[in-house]
């Protein structure tokens, strides 16, 4: 993950879905990029090549909610997106958006502070996303959210973690 | 007439399911364009192939038949659920004896069974023809007599002896002819049974199938329709171009192997083949008798773990008779999945998809490469107790040793 | 040359090809262009890359047995194959390419005496198949004179409006 | 201070005496339930690389979502999850023919009070109506539990609703739950867990406290609990696969908000597209015409639910315009309806009654075509979740569903149930 990103701002509104986002007939595969054909196609057929013109997704309330499927969150970072700014995020989203490598901030004034096409910039060592209107704070992830994100996922995460302890920790009390 | 004139033949029954609608109402409003309907009330339509629609395509097919039907003012559509599209026509007394019946599903020569001429004819034909003019063409075919003697042996059925012809004889030994089917093991089975042989004439690659009907055809339909009919009974100087014999005790339960219906063999031939699903439905299989039979061997048993097995019965009515008669219950407590009724597994439209490596066996009729998902996986055909003896082993099983 | 003789490369394949091979149920509800990119993929995958209009399809026996699937000859219409020669057809097949105007020709013997690749002539009329890369000439079965009136109308629909909805013997 | 239902099972799930909110702690679920996205786990696990599995007992595969393969592709999957099952040896697995993963894991006694479970399913948090704190993850996630027995977890704030009164005739949990949903909006208790509780609560049956934990996903929430009591003992009593306690919030526990609802109050109630907080009183909406009518679902595919449904039916034909989709939740619900005659019923009513699953709600049959409407008693009614992006989806209970599917629009049920 990188420490800082900039880019064109893609713009939705409140409680975008889980079946907006990748509708479950394309579940078939676990593909990042060939989930991100069929990201937010129930709005338009344009919108899979449109998402691809931008580099962060803002967007109000309750983004992701819906199913816990992973592919809303991988489809996005197969379109390559860097990240997604909404005012807040379904839990579920926001635990697949990490498992999958995909920075995720949460700052409610940047909703209303762009408008789409625009560039923002998120730091995220010091918790700020700079619009045209301004820069808004956002609080940091805990560091053991952080590590996962670091290094791209879970999946690479469990990698270096049995790649280095070996087995797996002794069980819980 | 004579074998081998062209005769234009009024219509009685156009039997259409979901697919072939589609197909045909597609051709009728695009390619013979400006016709009407000369007789909607002759048409019957069954959706069974899509019954549940997994996709859209789906959805938007039965709703384009939904359609079709409400501007051509067809007033017998029989939607998702109802049954399989021959065995519903059959409930609904669509089908007396003496009835010219067209649809293009090939096993409309099932038909046959209860008297009636019955074959199956393209799309465009019923496009252009039947559907605008109320006729189909047909040349007149030459006509064999099959006799069938003798009774069936243990954990035989009808379906095992129609298979044994088809295996027997080849699947193009009767193209473009009629079989008669004939002998003393007919009256020995119901008539439900009987209808095995028609059906599967077109395994043989015959026009139609015919069997003369009796008294108990005519109480058979009169269940169904208060229509009157009569009993057509053949000329006693009918010329066959041939005659054949076979004795049917000797037949043993069949099975047809990949990769085509005609690759018969003796279920002992093939037993202990692995399957990881079994399914009895399909036009041939999922009758009341085939419910009944299906339960007789799993009752008290339980379907191997390595095996889903699907039951599809072919009406409402006979699932409704079946959960009154406590067979749903055997079967679901088996393990068994029943689902509604309609064509099933058939060619995968809506259920029944195989990935590569995979078998199923069924009670269905075609086990062609790719008719059901991947062309690696591997359809055999067989009885309904054999298919529910494979179901217990998780392997193709001779159902002898399940029926003491 | 009429659309009754046919000359073209011959492609080749085997006995009892279901109508399942050539349009799947997948591609049963596609436009007809879309469907020739699948004809006989599973059985012959080179054929819907090099088949040219007016090239001759040779089957073995019982082609285009299974379901009814009167799509299939539009299919194989759809890859611009001129004829379709066999040792014998499925019944419903033998209707439906009549009935949609799809000339074919039942030839006992065919598959033995062409190779694929050759070059042959088709007169679907005179019921004669010319392999004309060995020099030899076939006879086949020609359609009876109602079916080869259907055929020369361009199928039953052509024939109907072209009689007025009547038959004509 | 004393300790709310998520914050006990958490303290007890990780090894501490207590736990507060917004701590986040390292837990070890008790079973981790994953439905066909089990393939995807599976593959995940593939790149971890890694095969010795935590714990065999704390994991259940149920598939569900597409039952039967419908392409080669699930028929895939299915064989690659029963390997999968076959060659560790996990012990609760149950095929395609046995229904909705949350509501066989009920029924066979895999979920006990105070247990901690993840599922690939966002509607998980249905195991609060046995006590249990279930809420959904992802597949990869799924994948790191089966190594590691561990996942971290944010300690939930609790919401307390509290429900008064009874239920008017025609009323139920699924109305009760639409109009709470519509009040507080589907962003109402995003984070949160709910704890229902309150007169009605203590005598509702478990099948309508499923109702109500299983919609309380669509508030936003990450659990939801109806705390374990005598009717939870009286479900589990020949099921439970172990013994268990029945865990209860303290009587001090710290709720971040209350809210009262007077079930005596409410009317029939109608999600109307796209949002299931979309949530209207039936005279608002009733009138509506309806292609199809979909009773399914593990919101209300349950006995009690096609009781209800069989029950008005019953005598009454479908409307010739409308199909009706029956999909039970599970084999044990089907087989309890057929003994009771509903299944009958519906079938003689003109239902077509599928095999149990998932079914229309997860896009497994009864996919919608462009302009359809259906009814469903199912719990989300997003764009084209059903099918066409032009079709429209209302959700309502099983007793709404019935009198819609008779009359052909959608209608008050109160004419029939009064």
């Amino acid at each position: 993950m990188e420490p800082r990103v900039k880019g064109r701002v893609i713009l939705f509104g409140d409680n975008i879905n889980t079946d907006v986002i990748i509708h479950a007939r394309h579940l078939r595969t676990i593909d990042p990029a060939e989930l991100a054909e069929h990201a937010f196609e129930v709005l338009g057929d344009e919108y899979p090549q449109k998402l691809r013109q931008f580099d962060i997704l803002v967007a109000g309330e309750n983004f992701g909610c819906g199913s816990a499927r992973e592919q809303a969150a991988s489809c996005l970072v197969g379109a390559g997106l860097k990240a997604v700014v909404a005012s807040s995020f379904a839990r579920t989203f926001f635990r697949n958006a990490i498992n999958t490598g995909l920075p995720i901030v949460e700052c409610p004034p940047v909703r209303g502070a762009v408008q789409e096409g625009e560039e923002v910039e998120i730091d995220f060592a010091r918790g700020t996303v700079t619009t045209p209107k301004g820069t808004f704070t956002f609080p940091g992830l805990p560091p053991s959210v952080m590590e996962i994100l670091a290094v791209g996922g879970l999946v690479p995460y469990l990698k270096r973690k049995f790649a280095t302890a070996g087995a797996p920790p002794p069980r819980a009390g | 007439m004579a074998p081998g004139d062209v005769v234009v033949a009024e219509v009685d029954t156009v039997i259409f399911h979901d697919l072939s609608l589609y197909l045909t109402g597609r051709t009728f409003e695009q390619e013979v364009k400006g016709q009407r309907i000369l007789h909607p009330e002759r048409v019957v339509i069954v959706f069974d192939h899509f019954f549940a629609p997994a996709t859209e395509e789906g959805a938007r097919i039965l709703q384009a038949n939904r359609e079709f039907a409400r501007r051509h003012g067809l007033p017998h559509l029989f939607d998702s659920g109802t049954g399989n599209c021959h065995y519903t026509a059959i409930q609904h007394g669509f089908i007396r004896p003496g009835a010219v019946v067209v649809g293009s599903d090939s096993h409309t020569p099932v038909h046959g069974g209860l008297g009636a001429f019955a074959t199956g004819i393209g799309n465009n034909s019923i496009a252009a023809l039947t559907l605008p003019y109320g006729t189909a063409w047909f040349r007149v075919p030459p006509t064999i007599k099959l006799l069938l003697q003798g009774s069936l042996a243990r954990g035989v059925t009808a379906r095992d002896v129609a298979q044994y012809l088809v295996g027997r004889l080849g699947e193009d030994w009767a193209g473009y002819k009629a079989i008669e089917y004939a002998g003393d093991l007919l009256p020995r089975l119901d008539v439900e049974e009987r209808l095995l042989f028609p059906l599967m004439c077109i395994d043989m690659d015959a026009k139609a199938g015919y069997i003369e009907p009796d008294e108990a055809v005519a109480a058979y339909i009169r269940q169904r329709t208060a229509q009157s009919f009569e009993l057509v009974r053949n000329d006693p100087d009918a010329v066959y171009e041939s005659v054949q014999t076979f004795d049917v005790e000797e037949v043993e339960p069949q099975v047809a192997c990949p990769p085509t219906v005609g690759h018969v063999k003796p279920v002992t031939a093939v037993a202990g083949e692995p399957i990881q699903y079994a399914e009895v439905g399909g036009t041939p299989g999922g009758r009341l008798g085939d419910l009944r039979r299906l339960a007789r061997v799993l009752d008290g048993r339980r379907v191997h773990p390595d095996v889903r097995l699907q039951v599809v019965p072919v009406t409402r009515e006979v699932f409704r008779q079946a959960l009154d008669e406590g067979i749903i219950a055997v079967l679901h407590d088996a393990g068994a999945n029943i689902f509604p009724a309609s064509s099933g597994s058939n060619q995968s439209t809506n259920m029944g998809a195989l990935t590569a490596g995979q078998a199923m066996i069924s009670t269905h009729t075609r086990n062609f490469p790719g008719r059901n998902g991947s062309p690696e996986a591997r359809i055999f055909l067989a009885s309904t107790y054999t298919v529910a003896a494979s179901a217990l082993k998780g392997r193709i099983a001779d159902p002898r040793e399940f029926l003491e | 040359m009429s659309a009754l003789r046919v000359r073209g490369r011959c492609w080749k394949v085997g006995d009892n090809i279901p109508t399942d091979a050539i349009v799947a149920t997948a591609n049963l509800f596609k436009p007809y262009e879309e469907m020739a990119r699948h004809v006989l993929a599973s059985v012959h995958p080179e054929f819907v890359l090099g088949v040219k209009p007016g090239d001759v399809l040779v089957a073995g026996r019982h082609f285009a047995c299974s379901s009814g699937r009167a799509v299939a000859p539009k299919a194989l219409r759809a890859t611009g194959i001129g004829v379709v020669v066999a040792e014998s057809f499925a019944r419903t097949f033998y209707r439906n390419a009549h009935e949609i105007g799809l000339p074919i020709l039942e030839c006992p013997g065919i598959t033995e005496q062409v190779r694929e690749g050759d070059e042959l002539d088709v007169d679907v009329e005179a019921g004669l198949v010319r392999n004309l890369t060995l020099g030899q000439t076939i006879q086949a079965v020609p359609p009876p004179p109602f079916l080869r009136g259907m055929l020369k109308a361009g199928g039953l629909h052509a024939y109907l409006e072209l009689h007025g909805g009547e038959f004509v013997s | 201070m004393g300790m709310t239902l998520a914050q006990k099972v958490l303290a007890q799930t990780s090894g501490k005496p207590t736990v507060l909110p917004g701590e986040i702690v390292d837990a070890y679920p008790d079973l981790v339930m994953s439905h066909l996205a089990s393939w995807r786990s599976i593959r995940q696990l593939e790149q971890v690389g890694v095969d010795r599995l935590y714990d065999l007992n704390r994991i259940a595969v149920v598939l569900d979502h597409r039952s039967p393969a419908r392409t080669p592709e699930d028929a895939g999957h299915h064989q690659l999850i029963r390997e999968f099952v076959k060659r560790h040896g996990i012990p609760v697995y149950y095929d395609v023919h046995e229904g909705i993963a949350h509501l066989v894991l009920m029924e066979r006694g895999h979920v006990l009070p105070g247990m901690l479970i993840l599922g690939t399913d966002s509607h998980s948090t249905i195991y609060g109506a046995l006590g249990a704190f279930g809420t959904g993850v992802g597949f990869t996630e799924v994948t790191s539990v089966w190594l590691t027995g561990c996942v971290w977890m944010k300690v939930p704030e609790s919401v307390r609703v509290v429900i008064t009164g009874r239920f008017p005739p025609a009323v139920f949990g699924k109305d009760l739950m639409l109009a709470l949903i519509g009040q507080l909006t589907a962003n109402g208790c995003t984070y949160k867990s709910v704890e229902f509780t309150g007169d009605l609560v203590a005598n509702l049956s478990i099948s309508e406290r499923m109702t109500f934990c299983n919609l309380a996903m669509e508030l936003g929430a990450k659990c939801a609990f109806v705390p374990a009591d005598a009717v939870t003992e009286a479900y589990l009593a020949g099921r439970a696969k172990r013994p268990y306690e029945l865990l209860r919030p303290d009587p001090d526990a710290p709720y971040a908000r209350q809210v009262t609802v007077d079930a005596s109050a409410l009317t029939p109630m109608v999600s109307c597209p796209h949002q299931v907080d979309n949530a209207k009183p039936i005279t608002a909406v009733q009138g509506t015409r309806i292609h199809q009518a979909f009773l399914g679902s593990c919101a209300n595919a349950k006995y009690e639910d096609l009781e209800v449904a069989a029950g008005i039916l019953k005598g009454r034909r479908v409307h010739p315009d409308v199909r009706l989709i029956v999909t039970p939740g599970s084999r044990e619900i089907y087989l309890q309806a057929m003994r009771s005659g509903a299944l009958q019923t519906l079938v003689e009513a003109g239902a077509m009654l599928t095999n149990p699953g998932c079914g229309a709600c997860a896009g497994d049959g009864g996919s919608l075509g462009d302009g359809e409407v259906c009814l469903s008693t199912a719990n989300r009614n997003f764009l084209g979740r059903m099918g066409s992006r032009t079709s429209q989806i209302y959700l309502s209970s099983p007793a709404t569903l019935a009198a819609s599917a008779i009359k052909g629009v959608i209608a008050d049920p109160r004419e029939f149930l009064a």
